[in-house]
């Protein structure tokens, strides 16, 4: 018999357009799992979903687990995606880097201890500025994060990736994105920011299973990056009506392969880790020091 | 403000008129508002029954309403964030957990309300309704009900859109239907047609509620007034 | 049936911000025979209702005791309110079912609607009645219920003299048919005269019996206005004490 | 339930506790808390003198009443993200936005509540008032508003927490500091002592109010009652 | 000073529900003199009440005019109603000091509130009176602000014999002080033979003026109790009318 998953997709996101193209997958009747998708408004319930059992899996980030673990629970990470926020600014505005930000008025979605603006924070200091006294700080809701720029009420924004997308396809310009905050960091390998997570005993007792959906979820998306026509099927789930737009969020999407996954990136993820326990003042990963083992999930 | 009218910050109406249309013919608007009016008749109905008589029994008995009290303001005061995330963690992501999470965010406002009627009860009357021996539901519907009457309507009325506030976050943190779920995905979308067709239906359906329900139900008890 | 005997030692009405405690009853010592018709007579805001809610047992902060003879440890009670007390949201029809249980109600109801000229008022809603009117509902309702003991605190106010007059003659009609004991409060000595078995007079605060003077008026005798009239004047020529209260 | 005691969804009391006690020695917690007071206070205020006398002259005159009927049932069941996101795409991420935002949900409450209230003015009393020539001042003050204390009462309790849920969510969408922006960075977190924690500091500062204020309020209006 | 024309064509209540509208007033015509003092008696229910609250412009909704002669459109009304109508929430004192304007407020309210035997009960809520105590405050209220025309409904009901005789002493005492018109509605031909220089009997529903006798026994002899009895019975033989009406 096989193995029922339930996971906990936000309505319309990514993880909702791969498990559309996997459940399109005519392999997938033959595999050794059932896919029930239960969708959800957003982030917060996806969480609320996992810890209160109603689903086995969902799409989050791994500084999360490892404070979960810190807590005793035993919940662990794979990854996902490895695309991550950006900083975009009007087509013709005078924003070229960084240090253009002084005095400026920038938008950010997520609060104060959203990881993008930390780590944006970590890489102007290298540059000798206090971003966080330099700037005028609007925090906010992504779309109305996203608003305040149509408006000119903002000079630049720091949003999530596909709405960073969104402000592309329309013109704006991209001055850095979460990559490229840490590759300036001094972090060149490509970690991932989301992955699935669950229960480490659930995942022991349906390793099998869950290798193969991992295996297949990964072909999904190779899928919708090289196949027009699967990309196609799934371009109603992003509800996006422009052309400009949906290529933009394709490439984002896309653009966030992980193609490395081993020690080398497990240390850099630890690295930024520290990163941001100081960064945040503990406030973003709890009073533990360090990444807790186990917080990325070994099948072997 | 005119200038806003052509952006999509606020759509024209006849903009919010075809996707409401649209929804409505798709079935998504019905089911959505369906399900969410659902949820808001049960939840209405519990915290109304039991709100009333707590709040009545609390009213006209001081040592308990002592003891209560606070208990009371902490319920009142407690974010409904933190009741839904407990509800929704003890009892799973099902229908009766959501159900619960409205009542208990709604149930200390109708005591509060129906307390404070309860205080104001005249005591000439009840002395009379105790002096001819009636019963207790006698007293209860005849005496002390109709002097809580515009307490009631007040905590229905506002209760409504308490309850209505509640749900929409309910459904966004727990739910996978509901306008409450939908409202979220329109404003994740920005889509401000959208979150304004779905107010409008919900809207016209308090409206209706009002008209059908609430304004005879007023003028029923207000016929004896001069 | 119903012998009350009452022994209020004290009544005090606790003090409330500026206006001090008030002792309303001291030492008052009262026995109402069986199917007695009293009449309490004293000064206004002397207690008389004070003493009436005692005895309707809804007031029981008092130092002293209520004892109702043999049978019933709460009689049904008939109490006329000094204010009609009735529901507003309530026709005068209603409100008269209010306080009857069976369906005989119409049988008891219809008459007494009657003889109150009510009959065309009786779906108008109480804050549309004249105070006479309300008065008269309330008389009804008392009378309806068919009491063991009837309490009435100044009945007959607001009502105009014929009106007066023929409720009089109900409530002797309805006593006589059905004794009961009656507690009927009034100001107007001529009233006490012409219906009470016994009149009860009563001192200003704090409250007790000043005289008890027995009607040795005959029942049939009573309608004979001269003869109440001689019994008034020999009443306040031979109690001194009595005629400072009239 | 003991079960889910040592869990991180529902603290121990003790965690809790020293999360408060970091929080206030950090200055973290008077800071957000503070920020958050101010703002309802001036939007409490605001929304009920504005919706005491809306209430009053909805009440007390019919034809109004008809016209604005419509409208507050509206208004009072547009949700609050509406109204909310409206706000703020208008005026910006500004304070007079958010504030306005928290009125413009209160306020319809107000007036339905107090409008129930003076639909039951004792006339007797006016009619006493108006014979005897008293000023339209005296009037409102000595004979109108004794009367409505009971439903201002209501709207207030239930009112103040109303307003707290909506400022959490004004706060979230569109603020810098605050409780709701602090709860809901502890939400993504899902670090329920931190929310316990603010909320238990808001709770005692509800609390408080209603001893210090509300309670000798009451007091003060209910002496005249036996 | 003020001279008072009354003239109400009809005065109709709506049909409400199951109870009919009702006629109250029909072609009722009534002068009132300057500074006259004017009795009126008429069965319960009759419409005195709705007359009154014409007169004191609380109810504008009839067919006819009141015209007030001369001077004042609207003379400063002291009005007695037939409740008390005290508000609850201020003490008996602060009830009165309401309607009044000046700073004077003490030289007026303490010698009547002495008169009336309340000096002892000013900080009480009103709750907490007898019935006849609240009566004798709104009396106290209407003669505080020193009317030009005083309506009286019913004042001296629940008042004991030796109270009433005292407030109609100080009502005759401040009406020769500083006159003024008074309507006084009573059900006591007694008291209105006593008090008025002309009584008005009013007709039962639709109201109207069946008759309006002058009194015209001299204002120093009215303690005379022979001379306003014989005067009442002379009424009652004159007068068929009016008998039945008493
Ligand atoms: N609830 C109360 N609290 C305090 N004092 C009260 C209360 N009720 C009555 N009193 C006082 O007790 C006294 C007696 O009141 P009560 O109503 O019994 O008088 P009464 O004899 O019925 O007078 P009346 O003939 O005017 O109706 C009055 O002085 C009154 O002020
Ligand atoms: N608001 C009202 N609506 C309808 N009918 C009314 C209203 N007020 C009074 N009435 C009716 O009008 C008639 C006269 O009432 P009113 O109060 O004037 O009588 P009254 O002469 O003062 O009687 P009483 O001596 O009993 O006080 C009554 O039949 C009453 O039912
Ligand atoms: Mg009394
Ligand atoms: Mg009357």
């Amino acid at each position: 018999e096989k193995t029922l998953i339930k996971i906990g997709v936000q309505a319309y996101g990514t993880a909702d357009w791969e498990l559309a193209a996997l459940q399109d997958d005519p392999q997938t009747k033959s595999a050794d799992f059932i896919i029930k998708k239960q969708p959800l408004a957003n982030a917060e319930a996806g969480k609320i979903a996992l810890q209160s059992g109603a689903v086995d899996m969902i799409v989050s980030d791994w500084i999360w687990v490892s404070s979960l673990r810190s807590s005793g629970e035993d919940f662990t990470f794979y990854p996902y995606s490895g695309t991550s926020g950006a900083l975009v600014v009007p087509e013709d505005s005078p924003i070229h880097s960084i240090k253009d930000l002084q005095g400026k008025r920038l938008g950010i979605a997520g609060g104060e201890l959203d990881k993008n603006w930390l780590l944006l924070q970590a890489l102007a200091k290298q540059e000798q500025m206090d971003l966080n006294a330099a700037v005028e700080k609007v925090f906010g809701a992504p779309p109305l994060i996203n608003e305040q720029i149509k408006q000119n009420r903002v000079d630049a924004v720091l949003n999530y990736w596909h709405f960073a997308a969104r402000l592309e396809a329309q013109g704006y310009r991209q001055i850095i994105d979460g990559r490229g905050i840490l590759k300036g960091l001094g972090i060149k390998e490509n970690v991932p920011s989301l992955g699935y997570v669950f229960k480490e005993s659930w995942a022991n007792n349906h390793k099998q299973a869950l290798d193969n959906f991992f295996k297949a979820s990964k072909q999904a998306k190779n899928r919708l990056c090289t196949s027009d026509s699967a990309w196609q099927k799934i371009i109603p789930l992003t509800r996006v009506d422009d052309l400009p737009t949906q290529t933009r969020l394709r490439q984002r999407y896309c653009e966030g392969n992980i193609e490395q996954w081993g020690k080398q990136e497990q240390q850099a993820a630890e690295r930024i880790y520290t990163i941001l326990h100081t960064l945040s003042n503990r406030q973003l990963t709890g009073n533990s020091e360090h990444l807790q083992p186990g917080t990325f999930w070994s099948a072997h | 403000m005119a200038f806003y009218l052509n952006s999509n910050i606020l759509p024209a109406p006849a903009r919010v008129a075809s996707v409401f249309w649209q929804s409505c013919l798709s079935g998504q608007l019905p089911y959505h508002l369906g399900v969410t009016l659902l949820r808001l008749v049960i939840s209405f109905s519990i915290a109304m029954l039991l709100g009333c008589g707590l709040g009545i029994v609390l009213g006209r008995n001081k040592k308990l309403d002592a003891f209560f009290d606070n208990w009371l303001v902490i319920f009142l005061n407690v974010p409904a964030l933190v009741t839904i995330i407990l509800c929704y963690v003890w009892f799973g992501l099902v229908e009766s957990a959501a159900i619960m999470a409205v009542v208990i965010n709604k149930l200390p406002n109708v005591i509060v309300t129906i307390r404070e009627g309860t205080r104001t009860l005249d005591q000439d009357l009840l002395d009379m309704a105790r002096c001819y021996h009636l019963s207790k539901r006698k007293t209860l519907v005849h005496v002390i009900w109709p002097q809580l009457h515009p307490f009631v309507m007040a905590a229905t009325r506002s209760g409504l859109a308490l309850i209505w506030k509640i749900i929409l976050v309910v459904e966004l943190l727990g739910r996978s239907n509901g306008m409450g779920y939908q409202l979220h995905l329109f404003f994740q979308l920005f889509d401000v047609a959208g979150i304004m067709a779905y107010t409008i239906a919900f809207v016209a359906v308090i409206q209706l509620i009002e008209l059908a329900i609430l304004k005879p139900l007023d003028r029923q008890s207000r016929r004896w007034r001069r | 049936m119903t012998h009350i005997q009452i022994n209020i030692n004290s009544k005090i009405y606790p003090a409330v911000q500026k206006a001090g405690q008030h002792l309303a009853i001291a030492d008052l010592k009262l026995t109402l025979h069986s199917n007695e018709f009293i009449c309490l007579v004293g000064p206004s805001g002397c207690g008389k209702t004070t003493l009436l809610n005692i005895i309707a047992d809804l007031d029981p902060d008092y130092e002293g005791e209520i004892i109702v003879g043999r049978q019933h440890a709460h009689p049904k009670i008939g109490y006329i309110f000094q204010n009609p007390r009735l529901l507003p949201w309530r026709t005068v029809r209603e409100n008269i079912e209010l306080v009857l249980e069976s369906k005989q109600r119409a049988d008891i109801i219809d008459p007494l609607l009657e003889t109150m000229q009510l009959t065309q008022s009786q779906h108008v809603y109480p804050e549309r009645l004249s105070v006479g009117m309300s008065r008269r509902v309330s008389i009804i309702r008392a009378f309806a219920v068919d009491p063991e003991v009837l309490l009435m605190d100044e009945p007959f106010v607001s009502l105009d003299a014929p009106t007066a007059r023929q409720v009089r003659e109900l409530l002797l009609k309805l006593w006589q048919q059905r004794p009961h004991t009656v507690l009927f409060v009034t100001h107007d000595l001529r009233e006490a005269i012409a219906l009470a078995d016994r009149i009860v007079f009563l001192s200003a605060a704090p409250m007790h019996v000043i005289s008890e003077i027995t009607v040795p008026i005959p029942r049939n005798d009573r309608d004979n206005e001269a003869a109440l009239e001689s019994f008034r004047q020999q009443l306040l020529q031979n109690y001194p004490d009595i005629k400072k209260l009239l």
